[in-house]
């Protein structure tokens, strides 16, 4: 049983460096983002081994759905001609240099330039750049070395802050010990990480908003594909977010597969209407962290400290922060996913 | 072997293949891949080492931080994404220019 | 019995490993992609199968979401990177 | 061993060998369209039997039916990608394999 299990994991880290390595080293973009999302399923396999379920269903939901989904839709919206393998007839690499393929050109002048600049080492010089990759080879085994003694020489028994959580888990409000250092022992991480993920909507808001490929028609299988998995997509986000205080699950894992939901539905070609983009919308995105601020603040008022919930309050407080949370995470992540600003207001 | 160290050992050579990768490609869209490879490096290694403890549940704080890193990362992915097509728009390249534009 | 769940899920993980061959050679995009989708349904069985090993009954809510996820990733690359308006790029 | 044991390791058995029924198909045949239909048909089936071979040793109810849902949103995605891809496939002009 032990031998079969440390079968399972060499076997697990292995396939995990190879696929990395090859999605890197990929010189066809798209099979490096296959590659990539595959390397996500196995990431989810890893967190099981160790024992980690609700990375686990993170991962499942972001390393291997909406991660995948984003660099898709991303490289779809580079240039085309960049990347090959991609059609009927495979592109065959001219001999001797399998990165850069020419193949006749269309009117496109910058797709022909950026055909020729494949992947290259950062210096031009031939001599420079054996020296300096050979440089960079030594000093990354040094740095692998050092890191791998680091972890070796670790103590193998560590408890770590285990046992103080669950000295307290009694009065966190929830069973579920992740849930209880999410959202209560270390509430303040989880709060301004709801700030990380809105000043990335910012970000990309920024940018204006950029005219938007017209979706065709989904076609009767997509659309009622769309029609019964988006429901359960909805009721699983739901029931994540309950089972989360006393079992592997929380705001992150539903509000991932909320956004998966809201994913399936932009890309079967549904818009939010441009009467809901605006106030509404805004007020959705801002919920989970408005929630969370205005809890800490009352708590502060209160005479408490940052985020000390009362263990009577601990569990209702927690619900309501969570729910908040699930609905902001999931529209902020569509949104992102989207990857500029929706139009507002009145048709110009 | 203890299978903590192994998948520590196996995180520890994800960050640096990642780390490789995002020196060497010039290709945004390949840096933004290596630097996801390098997280998921690190991650790995807090999660195993999280799990010393002597056969009781693993220590829930490095789960939560991965939990969180995990979110973070997709959503630094999807602004890197954003900011990559806008550099594209800009200069008809997916790469950064190698002396300044004018 | 345990044993041999985790013999079959070992079984299911080597023949993940032959699948991602399919990934290397393509050759559309289409086929990188099913093998994809091979590599979901394998890592479902596998989640199940481990999770009556470990006894873990939060291994079967991993697999319901990836169960559902699986298709989300394949209407993505459907939708958004292989759309007919750019056929005309490869056809010549 | 009892009874159910037998029975169960007879579907998990049958589960992996339509596993790799799949993974053979994937890299044996000629074009896309076949392939797809080996990868749909053969896995969905080696889940179903996988799923069967586990819930007779489910220890509620409930596993059996979040076991049974998770196989029909595995059938219900696995088919509609496969007609998906199909007729992406076939818009962009891939050519059927012929003999």
């Amino acid at each position: 049983m032990t031998l079969l299990q440390s079968v399972f994991d060499a076997l697990l880290g292995f396939a995990l460096l190879w696929l990395a390595w090859q999605a890197l080293a990929s010189p066809d973009l798209f099979k490096g983002i296959v590659l990539f999302i595959a390397f996500g399923l196995l990431m989810a396999l890893a967190w099981v081994r160790l024992d980690a379920p609700d990375i686990a269903l993170a991962e499942a939901a972001i390393g291997a759905g909406l991660t995948g989904a984003l660099l898709l839709a991303a490289l779809a919206r580079l240039d085309k001609s960049s990347w090959r393998g991609f059609g009927r007839t495979p592109v065959r690499p001219p001999e001797g240099n399998n990165r850069d393929v020419i193949h006749p050109s269309k009117r496109d002048t910058k797709s022909a330039h950026e055909k020729t600049r494949k992947p290259k080492p950062i210096t031009e010089n031939g001599k420079g750049q054996a020296a300096f990759c050979g440089l960079l080879v030594v000093s990354l085994s040094a740095l692998a070395a050092g890191l791998g003694y680091a972890v070796l020489t670790l103590p193998s028994q560590a408890p770590g802050l285990s046992d103080s959580v669950a000295a307290s888990l009694e009065a966190s409000g929830v069973s579920n010990p992740v849930t209880a250092v999410l959202l209560n022992f270390r509430g303040y991480d989880t709060l301004l990480e709801l700030g990380v993920l809105l000043l990335a909507l910012f970000g990309v808001w920024s940018f204006g908003v950029v005219p938007e490929r017209r979706e065709s028609s989904p076609g009767p299988v997509l659309d009622r594909l769309s029609r019964l998995l988006i429901p359960w997509l909805i009721l699983v986000a739901g029931y994540l977010l309950w089972v989360g205080a006393h079992a592997p699950g929380g705001a992150f894992q539903a509000g991932s597969v909320l956004a998966a939901a809201g994913v399936l539905w932009l890309l079967t070609g549904w818009r939010l209407d441009t009467r809901f983009s605006g106030w509404p919308l805004r007020i959705i995105l801002v919920a989970g962290l408005g929630v969370f601020v205005v809890v800490a603040v009352v708590l502060i008022l209160m005479g408490g400290r940052l985020l000390e919930y009362p263990p009577s309050f601990a569990a209702a407080l927690i619900l309501l922060i969570e729910a908040a949370a699930t609905l902001s995470i999931g529209i902020t992540l569509a949104a992102l996913f989207l990857g500029s600003r929706p139009e507002t207001g009145p048709q110009r | 072997m203890n299978p903590a160290f192994l998948y520590a050992l196996v995180g520890v050579g994800l960050f640096t293949l990642g780390l490789y990768a995002l020196i060497v490609h010039a290709h945004l869209l390949r840096k933004i891949l290596a630097i996801n490879v390098m997280a998921s490096g690190v991650f790995l290694v807090l999660v195993a080492l999280a799990t010393r403890t002597q056969g009781a549940a693993p220590d829930p704080v490095p789960h939560a931080m991965v939990i969180t890193g995990i979110v973070v990362a997709v959503s630094a992915t999807a602004l890197a994404l954003a900011l990559m097509l806008r550099v594209r728009a800009e200069t008809g390249r997916a790469e950064l220019a190698e002396e300044p534009l004018e | 019995m345990q044993t041999f769940f985790l013999i079959v899920a070992l079984f299911l993980l080597l023949n993940l490993g032959a699948g991602m061959w399919r990934v290397f050679r393509g050759p559309t995009a289409a086929d990188r992609m099913l093998a994809a989708q091979l590599f979901g349904t394998t890592a479902v069985a596998t989640l199940l199968l481990l999770a009556q090993v470990d006894g873990n009954a939060a291994l079967r809510d991993v697999a319901l979401v990836f169960a559902l996820l699986a298709a989300v990733t394949a209407v993505a690359f459907v939708r958004r990177a292989w759309t007919d308006q750019e056929a005309d790029h490869d056809a010549g | 061993m009892m009874p159910a044991d037998y029975l169960s390791v007879v579907l998990l058995i049958a589960g992996g060998i339509f596993f790799l029924a799949g993974t053979l198909g994937l890299l044996r045949f000629p074009d896309v369209y076949t392939r797809l239909h080996a990868l749909t048909k053969a896995d969905n089936v080696g889940l179903g039997l996988i799923v069967a071979g586990l819930a007779l040793h489910a220890e509620s109810w409930t596993v059996v039916g979040k076991l049974l849902l998770i196989w029909l949103l595995v059938l219900l995605a696995g088919a509609s990608v496969a007609h998906l891809v199909a007729a992406a496939a076939r818009q962009r002009g891939i050519k059927a394999w012929k003999r």
